[in-house]
């Protein structure tokens, strides 16, 4: 049997509505696994090199971060991840009152990082400084590149609704129309990576300045 | 990320470009991509010198600046994606502009050269890409088994030598990760699941870009002093080696990214795509292994990416995971790497195993025998590759105590490899074969697989592998897995299905004559490998003991012979897809698979409908056809 | 398309027990293979058995080894040649096979063969390891297990590119040949000074990774006399492969005189050599100045 | 232009692209050594055999190794003129006498072994004319090491305070610079290319001090050919 060839301009009949949301979820899913793995070699690094303490190079006793920006940095953290499961179920209820929270959890995500960056400047250590520096430099600084890649993702659902409400989506052939239709599943798939990317951060923090 | 209603023709309604050469020339091509790849190349040296040359004392010292390469392939890279125009959609995104899967489609030939979101021209881009790496590497196994016709380094240097070595290696492991994915699942797998795209298009042809990017910067490593350490960049040696050890951390990063980017797209298209009707249980098993490998890489190549950071910030900024004397631990690099290591070898083996049993049942005329069990082999084989890692670290001195249970796990994954084996043999059983090309390249695979299998075992028994380890023997039971799993059964897939992918036949006659070389020059070249490893001759050496010379000397010949054999290969190639262009039926294999029913070429959306599937791929020895069932209007 | 006699059930349609043939076929070059292969082959796979106690266990172990894989390699061969000889589409024609879509009993005899075979081997695997002290492989700082008795350590020394071997139960004399006494249980003491290195000590059956700061402990109990090469069996940079030097086993009068030798002739050095202990991390320890 | 002949030039400039990639990756890259220097015939009177002239250098300057100026390397003279090679060839079952002039400071042996001399005639040194078995394990700038013949020759650096005085920065290095002379005398067995190298940590800022010259052909490794 034959599949007959598409004429050309034949109109396609739509995918099943539901495919592109399904998508965008598995995807989320999917970088949580990655970016578990990829954290998950620092967490081993940190364990294996704490453990070895290769004549007493591990922690010199001198290398203290500092609390107070830490405790901000996680701080901003969880309360960005609470504000986007709140906006996410905001969308989820058809309310409008999803932006406001979305746009409240990619500044506190962002004031993280700059928590973070502060940190690093006025930390005792810097990554040269034995073991325990290099763990904590390192995984700390790709951690806050996890963040800013995920606030893209919350940036663009963002961006996309303004420009909805400014002036309604050109409709080129093969765009989404509605604005809901078009950020509800990116942003549900947003959500679930930034609140799992936030529990990253709180192993982060716990093994990097409390442990 | 992208989401979308409508299924917009991709370059089917486009209309032929009338404008001039240098007007085409102008715009996000391949030539801005390599015009601002170099631009951005120099940018990060530029930047890289200013940084260091204040921050660094040591570079001074060593002439090496590793923060300026470093640097210098990151923007290198960026600006060729950008070049490509990677950047565009992100952006656009970014200023609110609407989702859309649609790229600017060009029309003919130019299209291969550029980012285009049609998975069956990523297929070819891939077929061909990883062709010109393939060649790389195995220019350089010719001139490693050169160099070891002599028993002293002679006609290449001792650095030089460890350098090709690690070239080889790489570049093969790297590459050949996505040797099948790549090619062949993203051209086929969206026909054989009854979807007209992959899930992530863009994602897709960034996969293959990345990976030309990545190659390319391997090959650099020639311009700054090579690398010594091999595929495995072992620390401390990797962090002690010139600036062309960076070229290898950049490579494998970016082969890295590539891998999850690829399996992340995978599993998203087999999970979200299948047409309806296609229930897990009536998938290929060659969509099933496509799975199995997509899990591994996602899930493993993280790992990798992030060793191979933190092998960049030792030899950069002088951090020190893996520097004993600051604190740091070898043994800490052995573990991370191993743990990506070892599931990378499956991620080799697995699409072998998929492209073996898609296509016996089609040459016996029989259902594939013990579809569930080859399911559970490979999803086996795929979970079980987590738990084995130290049998790579047994003479190392790390948890001696641990011994046994990593010779068990190493053990046990056998048994769902046996799965494969059982299946392969009940679907020859009482068949009709008819010997085509492809069906004696999976047998050759069986005949392979099974040695390097059963060497597999003898390897994992610590005791033997006291004296096996690190030794010829380890590196011809590798070859015999990889070379003699994936590469035959690439080669078995590139004769089946590329008749599909460009509508040409190969002429079977040089086909034959490549498989016959192949095969006996392949198993005449690695056969001795065991020999040598059992005689005491250590892996990675330009210098060994005089009285290895004669076998030496006849796996050189014997591997120039297998070299040869690609050369006909290639002979082929250019026969008849250049001159003789002999074009193929739409289905000359008789196939009742699902990629076989559309017309030949493929149109651009694949299926005017998609089709309602009502049964498993397999069922020969019956006549009924797969998705005979009415179309259903998608989605319904 | 499909022939009624091809889609029958197995043994019917006129075709002969397939079956039965193939197993015969197996079994028989099986009986023939094995003892052959054992007589013939096993000798070859490695140094001479009788070089030490560690040789003796590995021959054993992987003429076991091959002795078990050789009716699963001949099951597999002889199906793939019986196949090409029997289930073959006739020129020309285009005939459908059965359409057997497996079968429970099949698959779970494979599967219970199988499961036994590798966890038995598993199991021998264990034993061989353990009762053997590791075998000659290098075991860690602390082996689980170690020959009752006593032991003459020597510590191996591995810096790129060379090997240099101390005795410190001879006043830390440091050389750089090997020599170890005959029927003497050694314990060798692996470590490295820079990168990692593999001390393998091929015809007496040890191998050990050398790593920095790390003691790696591997046992041996050479049984005759011998010279032999020792090799690197790391890639540990450009000398690798020029990593490798004479080792000899001499009686206990000729080792004890080579030693007194060694220590008189060498005395310059051993004076200046740094007091022996489990491991050394000597300066430069990071980047050189 | 037909279509035949276009398709059959396109595959011979693709293959003739491919060669030329290949013939410069091999001849350019690959096998490429440092020239090969014969040993000098000594007169019989002199004691017979050959005799090698080495210079070690703390930085081999611009001049001689553009690519890495600040590496320390050998250098020999032949002829009369310093050149930049590491490979010597020596006649086999013969005796080869070897001259060292040494301009490099001290660095440090990692194993103090190597603080003897061994293998060479004597198994000592004249060091500035003085005969010497072994130095203080701090006072080394390299070591000429052949391993395969059992040769280990330690070369005491120059003095620190003289050095900031009169120290030679680039080579090849005159000997009106502050340097030591290191005179040893070694046989040679059966033929073959066996590798010498440095024991001497002075690969600066490398890991161990064991990177770049110190893994670089050329520069503190090389091959003596007995032939």
């Amino acid at each position: 049997m034959m599949v007959p060839p598409v004429p050309a301009g034949h109109q396609i009949p739509p995918e099943p509505p539901d495919v592109a949301a399904r998508q965008l979820a598995v995807a989320a899913r999917l970088l949580c696994g990655a970016s578990t793995f990829f954290f998950l070699a620092f967490l081993f690094a940190y364990i294996y090199l704490r453990s070895l303490n290769q004549d007493g190079m591990w922690r010199p006793p001198h290398e203290h971060p500092n609390q107070a920006w830490g405790a901000v940095f996680i701080a901003c953290i969880v309360l960005s991840a609470l504000t986007a499961i709140v906006s996410g179920r905001r969308m989820k209820a058809k309310s409008a009152s999803w932006l406001p929270a979305v746009i409240g959890a990619l500044v506190l995500a962002i004031v993280a990082v700059i928590a973070q960056c502060i940190e690093y400047t006025v930390q005792n250590f810097g990554p040269t400084d034995g073991a325990y520096a290099s763990v904590f430099c390192a995984w700390s600084a790709f951690y806050l590149i996890a963040i800013l890649f995920t606030m893209f993702w919350f940036e663009t659902q963002i961006a996309t609704e303004l420009r909805a409400r400014r002036s309604p989506a050109p409709a080129n052939e093969g765009d989404v129309k509605e604005p809901d239709r078009l950020i509800a599943p990116g942003l549900d798939a947003a959500v679930f990576l930034w609140t799992f990317m936030a529990g990253i951060g709180i192993v982060t923090y716990v093994t990097l300045y409390l442990a | 990320m992208s989401a979308t209603d409508a299924q917009a023709p991709l370059a089917a309604s486009a209309a032929p470009d009338l404008r001039p050469v240098w007007r085409k020339l102008i715009g996000f091509n391949l030539l801005t991509a390599v015009i601002l790849g170099v631009g951005g190349y120099y940018l990060g040296w530029f930047i890289g010198h200013q940084i260091s040359t204040s921050s660094f004392a040591y570079e001074k010292a060593t002439d090496e600046n590793d923060v300026a390469l470093l640097l210098a392939y990151a923007f290198g890279v960026i600006g060729f994606l950008v070049g490509l125009g990677f950047a565009n959609y992100p952006v656009e995104r970014l200023l609110g502009r609407p989702a859309s899967l649609r790229e600017k489609e060009s029309h003919g030939i130019s299209r291969y050269f550029g980012l285009c979101t049609d998975h069956k021209v990523v297929g070819v881009q891939y077929l061909v890409g990883i062709g010109l790496f393939l060649f790389v590497g195995a220019v350089n196994a010719m001139m490693i088994r050169a160099e070891l016709l002599h028993d002293t380094p002679t006609i290449v240097g001792p650095n030089q030598y460890l350098t090709l070595v690690g070239v080889h290696g790489t570049m093969m492991m790297g590459i050949m990760t996505s040797g099948v994915l790549g090619p062949f699942a993203n051209y086929f797998v969206p026909l054989m699941i009854g979807a007209r795209r992959m899930a992530f298009p863009r994602i897709e042809a960034l996969t293959f870009w990345l990976l030309m990017a990545a190659g390319f910067i391997l090959a650099s490593t020639v311009f700054f002093g090579g690398f010594p350490t091999g595929w495995t960049g072992y620390e401390p040696l990797n962090d002690q080696a010139v600036m062309g050890m960076d070229s290898y951390i950049m490579f494998f990063a970016l082969v890295g990214i590539s891998m999850v980017l690829l399996g992340l797209n995978m599993m998203a298209t087999i999970i979200t795509l299948r047409a309806p009707g296609l229930t897990w249980s009536r998938l290929p098993i060659f969509v099933w292994a496509t799975f199995a490998t997509a899990v591994l890489m996602v899930l493993a190549a993280p790992m990798l990416i992030a060793t191979l950071l933190m092998s960049a910030l030792d030899r950069s900024i002088s951090t020190s995971f893996y520097v004993t004397g600051g604190g740091g631990s070898s043994y800490l690099f052995q573990n991370l790497f191993w743990f990506f290591g070892h599931p990378e070898v499956y991620i080799l083996a697995l699409p072998g195993f998929g492209i073996v049993l898609e296509l016996i049942p089609v040459f016996v005329r029989k259902p594939l025998w013990g579809y569930r069990l080859a399911i559970s082999g490979m999803l086996g084989v795929s979970l079980m590759s987590f738990f084995v890692w130290q049998h790579h670290l047994i003479v190392s001195g790390i948890n001696a105590d641990l011994r046994p249970f990593y010779m068990l796990s190493t053990e046990i994954i056998s048994v769902p490899t046996g799965f494969i084996f059982i299946c392969f043999m009940g679907t020859l059983w009482r068949g009709r074969m008819s010997l085509t090309v492809p069906m004696w390249f999976c047998l050759a695979w069986a005949f392979n697989f099974l040695i390097g299998g059963t060497s597999g075992v003898v390897l994992s028994d610590d005791a033997t592998d006291t004296q096996l380890h690190g030794s010829f023997f380890v590196m011809a039971h590798f070859h015999y897995t990889i070379v003699g799993g994936l590469i035959f059964s690439f080669f078995a897939a590139i004769y089946y299905w590329v008749p599909k992918m460009v509508g040409l036949q190969f002429n079977e006659k040089l086909a034959k004559w490549h498989f016959w070389l192949m095969f006996v020059s392949f198993n005449s070249t690695f056969l001795p490998l065991f020999a040598l490893g059992i005689m005491g001759m250590p892996r990675r050496v330009s210098q060994y003991e005089p009285h290895l010379v004669g076998l030496n000397t006849w796996v050189s010949i014997s591997a120039f012979v297998l070299g040869f054999s690609m050369l006909i290969f290639l002979a082929n190639v250019v026969y008849s897809m250049i001159f003789a262009r002999i074009p193929a039926e739409a289905n000359p294999w008789n196939s009742k698979s699902l990629e076989w029913q559309v017309p030949t070429p493929v149109p651009v959306n694949n299926f005017e409908q998609i089709p309602v599937i009502d049964a498993d791929p397999y069922d020969y020895g019956t006549p009924v056809a797969l998705g005979a069932g009415a179309a259903a209007p998608a989605g319904a | 398309m499909s022939s009624s006699q091809a889609v029958g059930p197995g043994g019917l349609g006129g075709e002969p027990n397939h079956l039965r043939r193939f197993l015969t076929l197996w079994i028989v070059s099986s009986i023939i293979a094995l003892p052959l292969v054992i007589i013939f082959i096993g000798p070859l796979l490695g140094p001479a058995s009788g070089n030490s106690v560690e040789t003796s266990g590995e021959i054993t172990d992987i003429k076991v080894l091959v002795g078990v894989a050789t009716p699963i390699i001949l099951l597999v061969m002889t199906y793939l040649l019986y196949a090409l000889m029997y289930f073959r589409q006739e020129k020309g024609s285009t005939l459908e096979g059965p359409a057997i879509r497996g079968n429970a009993k099949v698959q779970m005899l494979w599967i219970v063969i199988t499961s036994c075979l590798v966890l038995s081997v598993a199991g021998y695997g264990t034993v061989v390891l353990e009762s053997e002290n590791g075998d000659g492989s290098g075991s860690g700082p602390n082996p689980l297990t170690s020959p009752s008795g006593p032991k003459i350590p020597v510590q191996v020394i591995a810096q790129q590119w060379l090997f240099t071997y101390r005795y410190p139960t001879y006043g830390g004399v440091e050389t750089t040949s090997l020599v170890l006494p005959v029927g003497k249980e050694i314990e060798f003491q692996v470590t490295s000074l820079d990168v990692i290195h593999s001390f393998w000590a091929f015809q007496i059956g040890v191998k050990a990774d050398a790593n920095p700061g790390i003691d790696n402990i591997a046992y041996s109990k050479p049984t005759r006399e011998m010279t032999f090469e020792v090799h690197c069996a790391e890639l540990c940079g450009i000398w690798h492969g020029a990593m490798h030097n004479e080792a000899r086993v001499v009686s206990d009068a000729a080792f004890e005189s080579w030693i007194a030798k060694q220590q008189t002739m060498l005395a310059p050095a051993t004076k200046v050599l740094p007091t022996y202990s489990k491991s050394y991390i000597p300066e430069p320890s990071r980047r050189a100045e | 232009m037909n279509v035949f002949a276009k398709k059959v030039l396109g595959v011979a400039i693709g293959v003739a692209i491919l060669g030329t990639a290949i013939g410069l990756y091999v001849s350019v890259w690959a096998t490429s050594f440092p020239a090969t220097v014969a040993a000098t015939p000594v007169s019989a009177a002199a004691g017979g055999g050959t005799s090698l002239t080495l210079q070690t250098v703390g930085a081999a300057g611009k001049s001689v190794s553009p690519g890495h100026p600040d590496w320390v390397s050998y250098l020999i003279k032949s002829n009369g003129k310093w050149i930049h090679s590491t490979i010597y060839q020596v006649p086999a079952n013969s005796i080869v006498h070897v001259t060292i002039y040494q301009y490099d400071s001290a660095s440090g042996l990692r194993n103090p072994y190597f603080s003897q001399v061994q293998g060479t005639v004597g198994d000592d040194m004249t060091v500035d004319g003085k005969t010497v078995d072994a130095i203080s394990p701090e006072a080394p700038a390299h070591t000429f090491a052949i391993p395969e013949l059992g040769v280990y020759v330690p070369l005491e650096g120059v003095d620190e305070k003289e050095e900031e005085s009169n120290f030679c920065e680039e080579a090849p290095c005159e000997p009106k610079y502050n340097h030591r002379v290191v005179t040893f005398s070694f046989r040679t067995g059966k033929p073959g290319r066996y590798r010498w190298q440095c024991f001497v940590p002075c690969g600066a800022g490398t890991i161990n001090g064991n990177g770049g010259p110190m893994q670089t052909l050329g520069y503190m490794d090389g091959f003596i050919d007995v032939v």
